[in-house]
């Protein structure tokens, strides 16, 4: 096997508040291959932006490792850092922040090029121009401003900074919440494309599950802080094994009004980051729980099926959600 | 039928800029009755934000509305002042935005951020207000509300934020929620949750929605009727099952055609194809008519709105704008497909 | 509804190749952000009115003294203090007199109107306190015993006619009669190089200084600032007395001494910007893309402090121009007879009561070129804002 | 523990700036004995003899660090009998009436007349203010307080001359000491708000129903108070410790005219008194600043950046 | 029965009668304490604490006997408080500026050379008898006695507190018309009538008040709002207005001359003949006419008007050196043409320096351009502050250098004492033997119209070299209410108020 592009050993990130060390980030490990997309889904609020933002070190993790193609980067200072940003890009949760008002779309988009040095001025603009069709916007939004973009134009302008610079990796948060199915079809196709055609790696942090089962090669399941489980795309889909993993999949809206569900949907009350329950997080709503869940506190465990699942019950192998199997029907 | 709670009527809205006029919102209508769930698509730039808040007023600096008017209760929102506006905003009528992560203001803890509406509106005491705000976080799902009620944006999640957004416009239980993109950031499950709330709060109190969203799986299951826009007009408005089961448009066709088919995973999805046109010289005709996959010459002229009362092509309850839709425009052929 | 009959060739399907309605990209050469500032910038009314006033100003500085009959030192000791605006009194046909009544004197009005003469008095009795002038043949009395001076010709009580300009010195001229507008001219060459150093001197090195400072953050924040402090502590006076021994005196040392310790204030008031600014995802979006320090500071973060930043700096100006006069006035600054603004401000001060005038030209001087600046610096302000532009 | 630490730090700037004052007052010509008419020289040495200058330099500066240890900053050499503490004291005492009045001023008037303005924006009430304002700036404080003695005290008799003996006494001194702060403050209020004005949040904030006051108030005005409050920290400390233009013009026997005589008569321990009084003071007005901007922005921390 | 408020521009260091040589101090301590002798308002000199006195053949023992006065706290004033307070100036410790004043006295140099150690020819005989004796007969010794310096100052007090007993009302005990009841330090003095004093049945105020007034503008401003009753100073352009039409303006003669210091070391001044074209370039009457619009007067000579011995003023008479008070362009330009520079070719560059103070630069600008136009030279001014302006003229480096003087006391021999060689004030390091000869004679003699007739020689050796570029004597220019009567000012700065009664 070859060396994966990302490493990470139990990545903590803890932020001191006023209530409390708060672990948004509780010891994640998890690697990244070249040419892989691993999608990242979880509860809201489970660490998965400060994860993103953690690998990227934008923060200094607060604990574990970040391993680049072999270099250890947790530690890093800016100018030891600069070579490897390149090969590292991401995509904003918001994208209204993350683009600086004061710059045309166009010199944002240019920037990452411009810091790298790559290309003329000229070159750079045929670029830009490029990468605005790319993402559907059209190069005459190059001289216009980012307030001046409805939502999901803005996004686009993220993600064509981030792939300006044929990185190894694009880091995405969320990058097409914003964006309507047809862009976001769009983008999906450009960014899939691309990692055929460059041997691009995502990270891909979304909540439309859907979205993720389309092009995920593997995808990770987070929950308050921790990874619960991680499987091959299609598995998961088919053969949730955590019951969090599974709770999740059955709450996917189905884009057919004839198949609408108007239960109520009860999860239990989602535990604090700032007051972890012992042993396993999720046993406060787990329907399987047991004693044993409240003690200790499962590790990550790799199962015959490719799923690693941190679970002292998972669910047997092979099982199929329920909504799934109703999605096929449909 | 009862009185809408809101009618609008041909609002049109552009933004003034160095590099001309954005024709944002070209003519838009919409009736909203109490207890209703308008869905609101489209594509990204079609208006959609725009029309939520020319409702308002809220426009950023450059925009102007230049024609409509809003019944609401018997009032035209769109001539009131501004200080008249006040007591509708936030009382009678919420807004969640788009943007939770830089809507709230970085600087003042969330919880005030709730508490001051409710004070603003409910002539209720700093402490009753905070009851009330921690029982709004318990709403929107936030975990340990009491502590985290303290906190200031920035230590929030991006779809912690976007609950704080929602805790915020339904503090008053107002009449009309616009709900623009409001679980854009969160994760399905929350996202039921979320829905689940508005639904309940339908019921409950009778009101209405204006939920603005890309998620037609959301759509699908919450919204009664679907409006969708496309180039700052209506293209098509339809009651939810109608629209999935008979999209007219072609625009809304494309749309559905682009939502990912679990079956064909890992297979290039089917976007509309081309891109969306330049708001500062829209198209003369149809403004999807340059992308559009039938048309016509007669596409060069603006196409009326048709309705089910006109055109045998549409149901009772459906309205498009677009030719095809015309008692003698040729059949519809199956698309090919792709 | 009826709708207008529709020709059917109408319903011909379009190819939808050449039924594209003309390729959006419209060769819209990129502009770029300081082109869209120079834009906006060139369509702020009261912002072109200030750079107006301000090139208008400086080609005057230049070009001005060299047009004036007068030179900026020459004296005139007969004609000292005179308005630029009087009301002369009529002696006989075709002779008129001007009445200083400051001190006393009478002034020889010339065929222009100009003041081109101080009249001998040939009289003077101190006790009944009046000065007799023999002029065209009458005795023009001057009698100061009541208040005011009464001007009698021939032993009648004369009145003063309507204003005139005077037209040798449309300014007036100073205690040693030498001419106020050249002086102010000349004056303004000096006070705008002091504001054009402080200008420099903040943007260079109280930008930076504080951006950094803001930026880097933590230790070297700490030291930077208290650096600033001590700057800010030292007595300015010493300082610029150590320069004065150290140095040749003259406006290099003006500028020099302005240049290091008048930047203390904006240095402050950009850090502190910076560090609310720089907790952005914009700039955690450019340090992902790795770029500099220097990168993020001038291309994110002072672009988005440049209010403050501008405020500043209109601030800063005037200051400039009056520390100058205090430097002067020490010795460090330009000598005599050389004038700045806050030289010839300083001075019409003391003559306040008697000649107001006096202040009046370079308090009104710097009062229009603040106002330009500040038109300036607000329509800059709005320019590099491209969320203000409509 | 950062507060310790930046009290640490306070304490070595001091000895920085005691060092660098001592070390610049002593390069400079001219002694606290240099007088009207020359000294003969052993009168000279006699002189120098009895307040300790015949001393090695390093020993005066060690015996005067001795004595600001003790808080005491010694005899005025120019005014015997006249100890430098008491200078100081009985200058605040002056200085502070006025300069708290000003700074409410500053505060009072400059701040709501930058709101006033924003709030107007490119009304009547904006161009008036910031016309006023520029002039403000542009118009020195011994300008504003000549014309405004000789207009008010002389010619309408509105105000007494000199002093502080009533009410109407203040009115002078105050208006000319804050004029150019308040300006730069209204200034500095109007182009902070408006800047903020089209933040996102402002929209929410509107979309609340809160009336254009209140928007303006709570949610603009504290995102915009970061420069205004960096600018007052220092003004407060000059305000309190004088100026020596609208004190000598007003005969006040302040700190300020006590601070520029003592450096025009080189009374070393009167200039090194006063400096230090003014750098504690000035470093503390930062150092409230500096806490000020955690209230004002939560984001803002001190740590080390990684 | 009145209150007064006078106007003063300065603080004064110290109160110290003895320890002081500011003019600042003079009018507090002038009507607070009393010497042995006094001016009158004429100028003669009358008895104060002395009620006679007797000078020795020799002209060199003075023996006062005083009068029965006592202290404003009731202590009777005795000729060894008059011997405390000399000889504490003679003590190098007790930090007087001007202790040189009592050289004359036999011993006096000597002793405090010697740290305070050594006999001086000072003593009381008994409490009303003091006596003195001088080393050389001084002409002006009389004069010189009414010198705050030679004030009595109680030896309980100032040994109590050295420093703050001038500070503290309660300590400050004087034996003149006044004492002090408040001291606001940068502010005001406060005093009231002193019933202790000897003649204090005439004295008519009750209390009278010096406010401290830095800026001249604000207290002229007071004096015409009526808010003070008297300034001790008028701003400059104000004079020709005030002159012309208040009540209440007061013309005071100064007996000061304001002038320059020629370096006759330094190229171009080394040669007399530049010096004296300079000094004839320059328009006196146009100077004092339009740059200080006042009543000053041209100064030709060194010794100020108003300085009168054996009935004569010093002036009268004089020659005028090739000077006058219009300037002679023609002449000038020839005597610089002799020199070797001929209509001002090849002239050096020359620098004229002079202390910061606008009124001064003013003059030296309208010097520079007389300068140019009737030699066409040109010559730049630098001013620098005082403090740094002062010793670096001492060194005497310098080209051209401003300065002035104003008399201790009212005899010529003020201001001839300058030029001695050995004087620190000389400040051009001018030597000349024949100006020393004359002035010793002039010192030596008791007759005053040798006397006078010697000093005159001085002068003329000194003008004749042209040393220095006297430009004009001035005068000061003060207010005092028209209901002040009474009131007057000695030509040495100090306003006395004993004799003050308010008219309604
Ligand atoms: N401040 C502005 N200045 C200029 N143009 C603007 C401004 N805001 C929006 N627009 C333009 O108005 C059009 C409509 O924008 P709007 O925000 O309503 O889109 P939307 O339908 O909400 O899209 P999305 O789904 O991406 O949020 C877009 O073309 C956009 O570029
Ligand atoms: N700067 C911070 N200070 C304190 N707490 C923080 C900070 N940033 C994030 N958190 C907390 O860390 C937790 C994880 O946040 P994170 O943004 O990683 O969530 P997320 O998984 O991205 O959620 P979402 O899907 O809603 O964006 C949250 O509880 C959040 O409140
Ligand atoms: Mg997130
Ligand atoms: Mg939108």
């Amino acid at each position: 096997m070859t060396r994966p592009l990302l490493e990470l050993h139990d990545l903590e990130m803890h932020f001191p508040t006023r209530h409390g060390v708060l672990k948004a980030l509780d010891g994640v490990s998890l690697t990244i291959q070249r040419g892989e997309t691993l999608g990242l889904v979880g509860e809201s609020g489970c660490g998965k932006s400060t994860l993103a933002r953690a690998l990227i070190r934008l923060y200094r993790p607060t604990g574990g490792r970040v391993v680049l193609d072999g270099t250890d980067i947790t530690t890093l200072g800016d100018k030891a850092l600069k070579p490897h940003r390149r090969r590292v890009q991401m995509i904003f949760q918001d994208p209204v922040a993350a683009l600086n008002g004061r710059m045309t779309v166009g010199e944002l988009i240019a920037e990452p090029l411009e810091v790298m040095g790559i290309g003329t001025a000229k070159s750079r603009r045929a670029r830009v121009a490029a990468l605005l069709d790319q993402v559907g916007l059209g190069a005459e939004a190059a001289d216009r401003y980012p307030h001046a973009f409805s939502g999901g134009q803005r996004q686009r302008v993220g993600i064509a900074r981030a792939i300006a610079l044929e990185p190894d990796l694009v880091v995405c948060d969320e990058p097409i919440s914003a964006l309507d199915v047809s862009i976001q079809a769009q983008i999906v196709n450009m960014l899939s494309e691309l990692k055929r055609d460059t041997g691009l790696a995502y990270l891909f942090i979304t909540h439309d599950l859907s979205m993720l089962r389309h092009i995920a090669d593997r995808i990770g399941v987070m929950y308050l802080g921790k990874l619960v489980e991680i499987a091959p795309s299609e598995a998961l889909h088919t053969a949730p094994r955590h019951p969090y993993t599974q709770l999740l999949w059955s709450a996917i809206p189905v884009p057919d009004p004839e198949a609408r569900r108007d239960d109520a949907f009860e999860t239990g009350e989602v535990p604090s980051p700032l007051d972890l329950p012992s042993g396993c997080r999720f046993r406060t709503r787990c329907p399987r729980a047991t004693a044993l869940c409240a003690e200790v506190e499962p590790d990550l465990t790799l199962h015959d099926d490719g799923h690693a699942v941190a679970c002292h019950h998972p669910l047997p192998a092979g099982s199929t959600s329920h909504t799934q199997e109703e999605r096929e029907n449909a | 039928m009862t009185a809408p709670l809101l009618s609008l009527r041909d609002l049109r809205t552009e933004y003034r800029t160095d590099r001309g006029v954005v024709q944002a919102v070209r003519g838009v209508e919409l009736t909203l009755h109490r207890g209703e769930i308008l869905g609101l698509v489209g594509e990204s730039g079609s208006g959609k934000s725009v029309t939520c808040m020319s409702l308002l007023k809220l426009l950023k600096r450059g925009g102007h509305i230049t024609s409509g008017t809003a019944d609401f209760d018997g009032v035209d929102l769109l001539s009131l002042s501004d200080r008249a506006l006040t007591r509708v905003r936030g009382d009678r009528i919420g807004v969640i935005f788009q943007d939770p992560m830089s809507a709230l203001n970085p600087t003042m803890t969330v919880g005030r951020q709730i508490v001051e509406v409710l004070m603003q509106h409910r002539r209720i005491g700093k402490n009753a207000a905070r009851a009330r705000a921690v029982e709004l976080f318990k709403l929107v799902r936030i975990p340990s509300p009491e502590t985290r009620i303290d906190n200031y944006p920035h230590e929030f999640s991006g779809g912690m934020r976007q609950r704080v957004m929602i805790a915020i416009a339904l503090a008053c239980e107002p009449d009309i929620l616009i709900a623009d993109e409001p679980t854009t950031a969160l994760d399905v499950t929350i996202q039921r949750q979320i829905l689940a709330l508005l639904k309940e709060l339908r019921d409950r109190l009778g009101m209405a929605i204006i939920l603005v969203t890309h998620d037609l799986g959301v759509i699908a299951e919450t919204a009664d009727r679907v409006m969708v826009l496309y180039g700052g007009q209506v293209m098509e408005e339809a009651p939810v099952a109608d629209l999935f089961a008979a999209p007219q448009h072609p625009y809304t066709r494309g749309l559905l055609a682009a939502i990912p088919d679990p079956r064909l995973a890992g297979r290039p999805l089917s976007p509309v194809r081309g891109s969306p046109p330049d708001m500062r010289s829209p198209p003369p005709g149809c403004p999807f008519a340059p992308r559009c996959p039938r048309a016509m010459r007669i596409c060069a002229t603006p196409p009326p709105m048709y309705d089910g009362t006109e055109s045998a092509r549409l149901r009772p309850t459906q309205r498009s704008r677009c030719w095809l839709a015309d008692t003698n425009a040729p059949a519809p052929t199956p698309e090919p497909a792709e | 509804m009826t709708r207008p009959a529709i020709a059917p060739d109408m319903w011909l399907p379009l190819d939808p190749q050449t039924g594209r309605p003309g390729d959006p990209v419209v060769g819209s050469a990129s502009l770029g952000f300081w082109a869209g500032v120079r834009s906006r910038l060139w369509r702020h009314r009261p912002a072109m009115a200030g750079l107006g006033f301000i090139i208008l100003l400086i080609v005057a500085a230049v070009f001005g003294p060299m047009l004036s009959p007068y030179s900026y030192f020459q004296q005139n000791l007969e004609l000292s203090n005179l308005p630029p605006v009087y009301r002369p009194y009529t002696v006989a046909e075709g002779v008129q007199v001007h009445v200083n009544t400051s001190n006393l004197s009478l002034y020889e009005v010339g065929d222009g109107g100009g003041l081109t003469g101080l009249l001998r008095p040939d009289g003077r009795d101190m006790i009944n306190r009046q000065t007799t002038w023999e002029i065209a043949g009458k005795t023009v009395v001057l009698d100061y015993g009541q208040r005011p001076a009464v001007l009698t010709i021939d032993g009648e009580v004369a009145q003063a006619g309507g204003r005139k300009l005077n037209r040798r010195n449309p300014f007036g001229t100073d205690q040693l009669g030498r001419d106020v507008l050249v002086r102010q001219l000349y004056g303004a060459r000096i006070s705008l190089l002091v504001a054009a150093a402080a200008v420099l001197a903040n943007f260079v090195i109280g930008v930076v200084y504080g951006g950094v400072s803001g930026l880097l953050g933590g230790r070297v924040d700490a030291v930077m600032m208290r650096i600033v402090e001590i700057v800010a502590t030292i007595p300015l006076t010493l300082y610029v007395i150590l320069m004065m021994v150290v140095l040749q005196s003259g406006l290099l040392s003006v500028v020099l001494a302005i240049g290091t310790v008048y930047w203390v204030d904006m240095a402050r008031v950009v850090r502190g910007q910076i560090l609310t600014l720089k907790s952005q995802d914009y700039v955690a979006a450019a340090r992902t893309m790795g770029a500099s320090t220097s990168r993020i500071l001038f291309k994110h973060l002072l672009p988005n402090a440049f209010g403050p930043i501008l405020v500043t700096l209109t601030m800063l100006i005037p200051s400039a121009i009056f520390i100058e006069s205090f430097m002067s006035f020490i010795g460090l600054g330009v000598t005599p007879p050389q004038a700045s603004w806050g030289t010839l401000t300083s001075e019409a001060v003391e003559t306040l009561r008697a000649y107001p005038h006096q202040l009046f030209f370079p308090a009104v001087a710097i009062s229009l070129t603040m106002l330009a600046f500040n038109f300036l610096g607000d329509g800059l302000r709005d320019a590099l804002d491209p969320r203000l532009s409509s | 523990m950062w507060l310790a630490q930046r009290i640490g730090m306070m304490l070595l700037t001091l000895l920085a700036i005691i060092t660098l004052t001592f070390a610049l007052m002593h390069a400079v010509p001219g002694g606290p004995f240099v007088s009207e008419k020359m000294l003969a020289p052993e009168i000279e040495a006699a002189l120098n003899a009895k307040f300790g200058l015949d001393q090695p330099i390093w020993r005066q500066y060690l015996n005067y660090l001795g004595g600001v240890l003790t808080f005491d900053l010694g005899p005025s050499f120019k005014y015997p009998g006249v100890s430098v503490n008491s200078m100081i004291a009985d200058g605040l005492a002056v200085t502070a009436q006025t300069g708290l009045l000003a700074m409410i001023c500053v505060v009072a008037v400059g701040v709501p007349a930058g709101i006033v303005a924003a709030l107007n924006r490119g009304r009547w009430p904006d161009t008036l203010a910031m016309f006023l304002a520029s002039l403000g700036i542009a118009v020195p404080s011994y300008v504003i307080a000549t014309v405004a003695l000789y207009i008010f005290a002389l010619r309408l008799g509105w105000t007494p001359a000199f002093g502080l003996d009533d009410w109407r006494g203040y009115i002078l001194p105050v208006v000319a000491l804050s004029g150019f702060w308040m300006s730069f403050v209204a200034r500095l209020t109007r182009s902070n708000l408006l800047e903020t004005m089209s933040q996102d949040y402002i929209m929410t904030a509107r979309a609340k129903g809160l009336p254009a006051r209140t928007v303006m108030l709570r949610h603009g005005l504290r995102n915009s108070l970061i420069p205004v409050v960096t600018v007052l920290g220092p003004v407060v400390a000059n305000l309190l410790t004088g100026s020596f233009v609208i004190e000598q013009i007003f005969a006040l026997p302040g700190i300020g005219r006590h601070f520029v005589q003592s450096i025009t008569n080189r009374d070393y321990t009167a200039i090194m008194g006063i400096t230090i009084f003014y750098a504690v003071f000035l470093m503390l007005m930062i150092l409230i600043v500096d806490l000020l901007y955690l209230w004002l922005d939560p984001r803002i921390s001190y740590g080390d950046r990684k | 029965a009145g209150d007064l408020t006078y106007v003063v521009n300065n603080e004064s260091a110290t109160y110290d009668p003895g320890l002081t040589s500011e003019t600042f101090a003079a009018p507090i301590i002038g009507n607070t304490f009393e010497g042995l002798v006094r001016f009158t308002e004429e100028g003669e000199i009358e008895g104060a604490m002395a009620e006679s006195w007797e000078v020795s053949e020799d002209g060199l023992t003075y023996t006062f006997k005083l009068r029965d006065a006592k202290w404003s706290d009731g202590k009777p004033v005795t000729a060894q408080d008059f011997v405390y307070a000399w000889m504490r100036v003679l003590d190098p410790a007790a930090g007087a500026k001007n202790p040189s004043m009592f050289y004359l006295i036999d011993g006096a140099e000597a002793h405090y050379a010697a740290g305070g150690e050594g006999d001086v020819a000072i003593s009381a005989p008994d409490d009303k008898t003091l006596t003195f004796t001088l080393t050389n007969r001084i002409p002006y010794m009389m004069q010189l006695l009414t010198y705050t310096n030679w004030f009595p100052v109680r030896e309980d007090v100032v040994e109590a507190d050295p420093e703050g007993w001038t500070r503290n009302p309660e300590t400050f005990i004087g034996n003149g018309p006044f004492k002090v009841t408040e001291f606001n330090f940068g502010e005001s003095v406060v005093f009231a009538k002193n019933d202790a004093y000897y003649g204090a049945e005439d004295v008519s105020l009750d209390t009278l008040t010096f406010r401290l007034i830095p800026d001249q503008a604000t207290a002229l401003t007071a004096m015409e709002s009526g808010q003070v009753d008297g300034i001790e100073a008028v701003p400059a352009p104000e004079i020709p207005r005030l002159m012309a039409e208040s009540d209440a303006f007061m013309i005071v003669p100064a007996l000061g001359t304001t002038y320059a210091f020629f370096n006759p070391a330094q190229a171009p001044l080394d040669d007399v003949r530049v010096r004296k074209a300079l000094s004839m370039a320059i328009d006196r009457q146009d100077i004092v006419d339009f740059v200080l619009q006042s009543a000053d007067q041209p100064a030709i000579g060194l010794v100020p008007y108003g300085m009168t011995l054996n009935g004569e003023d010093f002036r009268d008479g004089v020659d005028t050196y090739g000077l006058d008070a219009d300037a002679q362009p023609e002449a000038a330009a020839a005597l610089l043409a002799e020199a070797g520079y001929p209509n001002g070719e090849g002239f050096p560059e020359t620098v004229f320096v002079t202390y910061t103070s606008p009124p001064i630069e003013k003059l030296l600008e309208a010097i520079q351009q007389m300068w140019k136009e009737n030699l066409n030279i040109d010559v730049s001014i630098q001013a620098t502050e005082w403090q740094v302006y002062y010793p670096e003229v001492q060194k005497v480096e310098y080209q051209i250098a401003q300065m002035g003087w104003g008399a201790d006391y009212p005899h010529p021999m003020t201001f001839l004492d300058v030029f001695l060689p050995d004087s620190p004030n000389n400040l051009a390091a001018w030597q000349s033997e024949d100006f020393a000869a004359a002035v010793d004679a002039a010192k030596a003699t008791a007759d005053e119209a040798e006397s006078l007739a010697a000093m005159r020689e001085a002068e003329a050796v000194l003008m004749n070299d042209h040393v220095i570029l006297p430009m004009y004597h001035r005068y000061n220019y003060m207010m005092m209410s028209p209901d002040v009567e009474g009131f007057w000012r000695s030509s040495l700065n100090v306003p006395y108020f004993r004799d003050v009664t308010i008219t309604e």
